[in-house]
């Protein structure tokens, strides 16, 4: 699976992206990011508070109780600061 | 009616009469034009830059997305979105919204509805960097702006 | 705050960017800034033009007076108003509008509050030349746009 | 007392301005409007429906109940359609 990760969830993970395989039970978004803090000390960091993550899969906006089945690219980052 | 509908995401920056003129050519039952300038604040002269990262190709569609529902709630005649990434300077252009229509209150409407869902649901990080060489770490989301998307519901 | 205020009313043309630019110079905390342009429009190729009469002396201090009411309801840092007189061509500019604002609402509000009441207000009429030659007549004051100062009673 | 006009109560009164000598009995805008209607047929057409005419004394918009004392100039116009 491709992880993508921007603004400051990218600088506390450390890198941009990434491939990753995930288990089989990582089955939601909630899963992914519970499963993802676990995976080292940048990711502890980035996701210190998961609820506060935001997660688009391929390229949509998604709800932390979505399934990943189908998803080609997932990206996490903080709420929005354009405009 | 089918809007004329234009997204630009890029570092450069953008002339607001270029913009306003290319977008209306030849749209002549045009009869009101509202644009939005977003500019980089100096916050009281402590920021030296804005910079601006974006997810490509997300950002881009997210913008479209809400562009067509903006021209589908109005009767507006052309709608534009152009956001600048990289490094801003204060005084600089972030963002530009225009949106044009035979009558004022759908171009209003239309362009106040396009800035509040772009604010908050199109991907852009704003990161600070202040005179003083450090840095101001990312701007962080307001809730005045998730509760702006509110009045639209 | 005291709001930078422009009232003008004259025959040429103006340029969006070089009236904002001007407007803005120096103000650094500005971030929002909103232009509403009001366009001559084709009437599907009828229209040869519109004449634009005003009542001098009285034009000028009625619409200044609606940007203070303005710069009074909403924390803008500057307010402009320039309206157009004579011979206006489809296509060109009628009046422009531009206030700014630290943020994004009042600056949208000031913008369609000053077009609202100079629409009702300010003692401009319209006469229509049509292209066949005859004279389209006095435009009529519309009923909408009586109402669409209520909203802001 | 100064009388201005404007658009088509210009046109149909036939003149942009002119000095009038008003009555005494003519108090208020709407004595006004009443008076003028009688001064021919250009002001006939133009004020057919006085109550559709907007006044401004001294270039402040009034209502047809405001007394005329205190008015150096009197403007006569259609109701506004600018911007």
């Amino acid at each position: 699976m491709k992880l993508i990760y921007f603004a400051w969830v990218r600088e506390r993970v450390g890198k941009a992206e990434e491939e990753l395989d995930l288990p089989a039970e990582v089955r939601t978004v909630r899963d992914l990011l519970v499963w993802l803090k676990g995976q080292g000390d940048g990711y502890e960091a980035a996701l210190e508070h998961p609820e506060a993550i935001r997660v688009a899969i391929n390229q949509e906006h998604s709800r932390h109780d979505e399934p990943l089945a189908g998803a080609r690219e997932i990206a996490l980052f903080p709420p929005m600061t354009g405009g | 009616m089918t809007a004329r509908i234009e997204v630009r995401i890029q570092t450069e920056d953008f002339d607001l009469s270029a913009e306003v003129s290319a977008l209306l050519a030849g749209l002549s039952d045009t009869g009101a034009v509202v644009t939005f300038s977003g500019l980089c604040r100096s916050e009281d002269g402590a920021l030296a830059a804005l910079e601006l990262e974006h997810y490509p190709g997300m950002a881009e569609t997210e913008i479209r997305r809400i562009a067509d529902e903006a021209a589908a709630r109005w009767p507006v005649t052309a709608l534009c979105a152009i956001h600048r990434v990289g490094r801003i300077a204060p005084g600089e252009n972030i963002v530009l919204v225009i949106a044009s229509s035979t009558h004022r209150q759908a171009a209003f409407d239309a362009a106040a509805f396009l800035m509040d869902f772009l604010k908050s649901r199109a991907p852009f990080w704003k990161k600070e960097h202040l005179r003083d060489g450090s840095e101001g770490g990312w701007v962080d989301a307001k809730e005045s702006d998730e509760e702006a998307l509110r009045r639209w519901s």
